[in-house]
């Protein structure tokens, strides 16, 4: 019978779970409409797929639920492509990488990474970040921390200082703190941390349309368009490299 | 007939966590009971208290927590009070959004079963020479909380359902918050809440055989 | 007092969520009723023993938390099923039966309300089951239910603040999402807040209004 | 006529009838007196089929009340009950609560069964309280509107339990009157009562029930003047 | 001794005591009977200071009980009072019933409290019901317990309000002869009783109250017999 690529293309309609409060790669408008990275790579999926796109906006906890729960097609919802979810959902090639960034509370007075050590920490609840801060407070046996719903809810308790420093991707800091919307707060250093790779997925048994996002996602870095959105969402600069030196993939 | 395929011991391997959680979320409800009922006495006294700013207070405070829902006041407890410079742990959000929603709710009732106490008791325990809040003590109290055990017990079953709803504060060593949090790391959703739903139910029957078993006890009148 | 950058546009924003609350609201409560109505007859009609079945499987609704719940319908169907089911299909039908759990507590309650010397007179008049339960039963039996089921009724509303697991933008998560963009939550919580209380409190009065009104005669 | 041939009925374990033989003729008041529990208010609900029966039969107008295929709606309309505790529907005003049965059951338009309505509760006396709520209604005239509640379906049989024990002295002789009236009228009845004066002075025969046996039954005169059975004697001995 | 001096007392623009004057000496027994509404019941209650008074002055033992300086608390451990509604605490035995206030109020030890309790339980007849929830008893006996409650604070005085009157009749008699009991012993009594046999063989002296005032006080035999007062006249001649 006939698998999700037909399914898709049968029905005009491409349907991605996209995060809405990660600036840049998803956000709303002034009018509450989805904007952001990840919303135009749907956009691109669709129109490759000469359909028509729709967006549904799903929290950090919910992407997966989302996805099996028939609710979406694809994930374009920067998703850290680990072994533990790769047996529940089949992730493609990396579309986008990113470095990780702390971000404080100003009146914490943190200089480096290591003075999260003894602070109380947060992050979007069953993100990279959140797994490796809270693995790292594990390890120091002392701090504590707090998952958030949201990415908004993680900013917004920063500058409350309800929690006094956060871990998160350099893009999204960056935002944030240009964005003057959450005042106290400054980017302090780099997270130590391997770069995070995030993936589309689908279902993972879906080998026909995974091909394609594969090949989808090559085609997006040899045309040219992946610096082109970078340029647009995040800035100047160069892109993260998506291939890793020393392995197949 | 399911293309899905159930990954059981996957999910019952977290168990123990899960259970870890359970206890948390019972903490939680019996300290936001224990709270509730001493609070929703005070308001109750303040509706009685015949004083305007004491009973306008209470008032607001019973409005607020029957009109609004539960996730509101939690949230508020968290974010709300946060612009005013207060920081609350997501525990303590979650443990005062649960009390003040029990005070508003068992305040009500107390006030109901109150009505249903004839007064005539405090009278006669005034005569025999008790003072006033002897009176209350021993005679109005006690009776009081027969009339309104059985709704104090479904506010306790509210209470332990209310904690799922510390998530969106933050919270997440309660039975919900730990599902919440090995969902996001394996994404077995179907199986992990599934075993969550089986926690709670137990957890509530548990609760409502107790109730009845105290009630036998207590009441024998 | 507030000053805000809230737009005119945010504002239709949160009333389209403030819709969506109702709309969830009345389409379970409506629905929820129904099934309630039916199942409250029911348990009463076979008795507790042949209805444990019915009790068992509605009391759970009762018994685990409102999230699981949604979370779990929507992972069973989507995930287990493979049903293309939307989010508000899910949160309506979880909503539903959520209602009809409590709802045919009531039901039954106030059909118990009804004595049975009443019900024995109609029936010797020569009033079917059915009639007996339209003109005499039903009739008695809602003076009794009806502020419980106001109250039914609110709770659901309040309740489906919980529907935003489901993807549903509803009045408190439209409330979330400004909050991410504004950054005002203080005041952003307080319109939220405040649109639930609107509605709550004048129908909670009503309700508690009717319930003195019909025990006094 | 109603036959009650050889009537066994248990609750359970509680054996309550047990045998009862009985034939009440067309136009014939009955009186049933007994001691407490003695299955007077059971042999009643068993002739309107409202409690099934064990064994034996019983015959309305020579229809079988517990047969299968008798529609039980039906035949009730043919048989007027009116209970010892006041059951009038608090719904509805005193004439909607005479009228409902006609317009449901017999299907008889407003205007027609407000009509009948009204007669029948001027027959009670109860003309004035048409528009009034039961609840502001004594219990006298309680029972009064259901008796004319159970007459607006012009059944041809009335069944009586103990209509006046819930009422305070001084309004048992109002539902008296009326319970007389309508022997007067000459329709056949069945009265449970502990009014002796009643079942001496307005009935035909007198049954005496005791632990579920017919044990006497006699006009009136025999009855109470020369009781037969040793039950009998002890239970008018009591009560004079 | 309690001492009643020019009492007024309203409630709102209701006047229900006009000018009351009234002595009770140590050891006597007064009955007070008179109409519905005429305030006895309220009299008693400001003997003990549930009510406050409007003018004029209450001694009991030389003490002013409306003066701010007093400890109504203490003071109320002289004066029992019984009232016309039960009112046992139905959450505590019969023994915890009467140990209650000797515990609480007067720091008595338990087993001190309930040997006294049960003395005065036996002395109402009531010993055997020590562990029995109130709910348990008849109406008479909820009434002696209350008698009984009261007694074991010792008191000089018992204020007694109507107390057979929501009993029935066959209870009547054992609350009466636990009253007489009391006369008998010697305590001071105030009761108001519409029991007029009870008045004239018991009492010392007996006042009858009528719109607030105290029409009429005199012993029995005079009172009785040779009423003075027209309305107590009349209130008397509807009664016999
Ligand atoms: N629905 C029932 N279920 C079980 N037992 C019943 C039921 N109805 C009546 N009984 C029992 O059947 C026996 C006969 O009851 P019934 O009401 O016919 O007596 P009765 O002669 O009418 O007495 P009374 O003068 O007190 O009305 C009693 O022991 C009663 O407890
Ligand atoms: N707490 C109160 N508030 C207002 N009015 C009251 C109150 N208590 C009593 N009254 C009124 O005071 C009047 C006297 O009442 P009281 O109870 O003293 O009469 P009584 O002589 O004891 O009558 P009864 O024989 O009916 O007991 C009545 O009109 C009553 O309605
Ligand atoms: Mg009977
Ligand atoms: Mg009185």
């Amino acid at each position: 019978s006939a698998d999700m690529l037909d399914d898709i293309i049968a029905s005009g309609t491409l349907r991605c779970a996209v995060v809405l409060d990660f600036p840049p790669m998803g956000m709303r408008d002034a009018n509450n409409n989805p904007e952001g990275f990840d919303v135009d790579y749907c956009n691109d999926l669709a129109k490759a797929l000469g359909v028509k796109a729709e967006i549904v906006e799903t929290p950090f906890p919910e992407r997966i639920p989302a996805l099996m729960g028939g609710r979406v097609d694809v994930g374009v919802a920067s998703t850290s492509d680990t072994l533990e979810r790769a047996k529940t959902v089949g992730f493609s090639i990396p579309y986008y990488a990113f470095e990780n960034a702390v971000v404080g509370n100003d009146k914490a007075g943190m200089k480096t990474w290591e003075d999260m050590k003894g602070k109380t920490v947060g992050a979007t609840a069953g993100t990279y970040e959140a797994i490796w801060m809270e693995g790292k407070i594990k390890e120091w046996g002392t701090g504590e921390f707090r998952p958030y719903q949201t990415q908004a809810d993680v900013f917004l308790a920063l500058s409350q200082g309800q929690i006094e420093a956060t871990v998160s991707t350099v893009e999204v800091a960056e935002a944030n703190v240009k964005s003057g919307k959450f005042p106290g707060i400054a980017i302090v250093d780099k997270a130590p941390m391997v770069p995070d790779y995030v993936g589309l997925f689908t279902m993972r048994q879906e080998y026909g349309l995974i091909n394609y996002l594969n090949l989808f996602v090559n085609q997006q870095v040899r045309t040219g368009r992946y610096a082109e959105l970078y340029k647009k969402w995040v800035g100047e600069g160069k892109p993260a490299d998506l291939s890793i030196s020393g392995v197949y993939r | 007939m399911f293309s899905y395929t159930f990954q059981w011991n996957q999910a019952l391997a977290r168990l123990p966590q899960m259970l870890e959680g359970a206890v948390v979320t019972m903490e939680v409800a019996i300290l936001s009971m224990v709270l509730g009922i001493i609070f929703a006495i005070t308001l109750t006294g303040f509706r009685l208290s015949g004083n305007k700013f004491l009973n306008g207070i209470a008032v607001t405070w019973v409005e607020i927590a029957r009109n609004t829902p539960a996730l509101f006041q939690i949230y508020m407890a968290h974010f709300g009070v946060a612009s005013f410079g207060i920081h609350f742990s997501p525990f303590t959000s979650l443990l005062i959004g649960i009390t003040f929603n029990n005070a508003g709710y068992l305040a009500e009732n107390f006030r109901g079963a109150l009505k249903a106490i004839p007064d005539t008791q405090t009278r006669a325990a005034r005569s025999l020479g008790m003072p006033a809040i002897m009176a209350f003590n021993n005679v109005i109290l006690p009776q009081m909380l027969r009339i309104s055990f059985l709704p104090m017990s479904n506010q306790m079953v509210w209470a332990v359902l209310m904690t799922s709803l510390g998530v969106t504060v933050g919270m997440n060593y309660d039975l919900y918050g730990v599902t919440q949090d090995l969902n996001a790391l394996t994404f077995r959703t179907f199986e992990l809440f599934a075993i969550a739903a089986v926690i709670f139910y137990i957890i509530v029957k548990i609760i409502n055989f107790g109730a009845r078993l105290i009630a036998a006890r207590l009441f024998r009148y | 007092m507030f000053h805000t950058s809230m737009s005119w546009a945010d504002v239709i924003f949160l009333a389209q969520g403030a819709w969506m609350t109702i709309l969830v609201t009345v389409i379970s409560v409506f629905l929820g009723t129904i099934f309630g109505i039916f199942f409250g007859v029911l348990r009463y009609q076979v008795g507790p023993w042949w209805g444990a079945p019915v009790t068992f499987v509605l009391d759970i609704f009762r018994s685990i938390p409102l999230l699981i719940q949604l979370v779990l319908v929507n992972a069973f169907l989507g995930i287990v099923l493979r049903l293309q089911i939307s989010g508000f299909t899910v949160a309506c039908g979880v909503l539903t039966f959520y209602t009809a759990a409590y709802c045919s507590e009531i039901v039954r309650g106030g059909i118990e309300a009804v004595p049975f010397t009443t019900r024995r007179a109609s029936r010797s008049l020569g009033l079917t089951w059915l009639q007996d339960m339209r003109y005499i039963v039903g009739p008695l039996a809602t003076r009794v239910a009806l502020p419980s089921w106001i109250g039914l009724a609110l709770g659901v509303m309040k309740d489906s603040a919980l529907v935003y697991v489901v993807q549903v933008t509803e009045l408190l998560k439209s409330t979330q999402i400004l909050i991410t963009r504004l950054q005002e939550p203080l005041f952003l919580l307080t319109i939220g807040g405040l649109f639930y209380f609107v509605i709550s409190f004048p129908i909670a009065r009503l309700g508690g209004y009717l319930e003195k009104r019909w025990s006094n005669d | 006529m109603i036959e009650i041939k050889d009537v066994y009925k248990s609750f359970g374990a509680l054996e309550v009838l047990k045998g009862i033989n009985l034939t009440v003729d067309k136009g014939e008041v009955l009186s049933v007196i007994g001691g407490s529990g003695s299955g007077k208010s059971t042999l009643l609900t068993c002739i309107n089929g409202l409690e099934p029966i064990n064994s034996g039969k019983i015959l309305v107008d020579g229809t079988e009340v517990h047969a299968k295929s008798t529609d039980l709606n039906k035949l009730r309309r043919k048989i007027g009950i009116v209970f010892q505790q006041f059951n009038a529907f608090p719904h509805l005003t005193v004439l909607e609560n005479v009228t409902l049965a006609p317009r449901k059951v017999l299907g008889m338009g407003k205007p027609e069964a407000e009509e009948i309505a009204v007669k029948q509760l001027e027959a009670v006396g109860l003309g004035e309280k048409a528009g009034v709520y039961p609840g502001r209604l004594s219990g006298g005239q309680q029972q009064r509107m259901s008796i004319a509640r159970a007459l607006a379906m012009s059944p041809s049989y009335m069944l009586f339990d103990e209509v006046t024990s819930a009422l305070d002295p001084q309004l048992v002789g109002e539902v008296l009157d009326t319970l007389k009236m309508l022997a007067d009228k000459g329709m056949t009845m069945i009265c449970v009562t502990h009014e002796m004066s009643f079942a001496r002075d307005v009935s035909d025969r007198v049954a005496f029930f005791h632990k579920g046996i017919m044990a006497e039954i006699a006009p009136p005169d025999q009855f109470f003047n020369a009781p037969q059975h040793p039950e009998t004697q002890a239970f008018l001995s009591n009560i004079r």
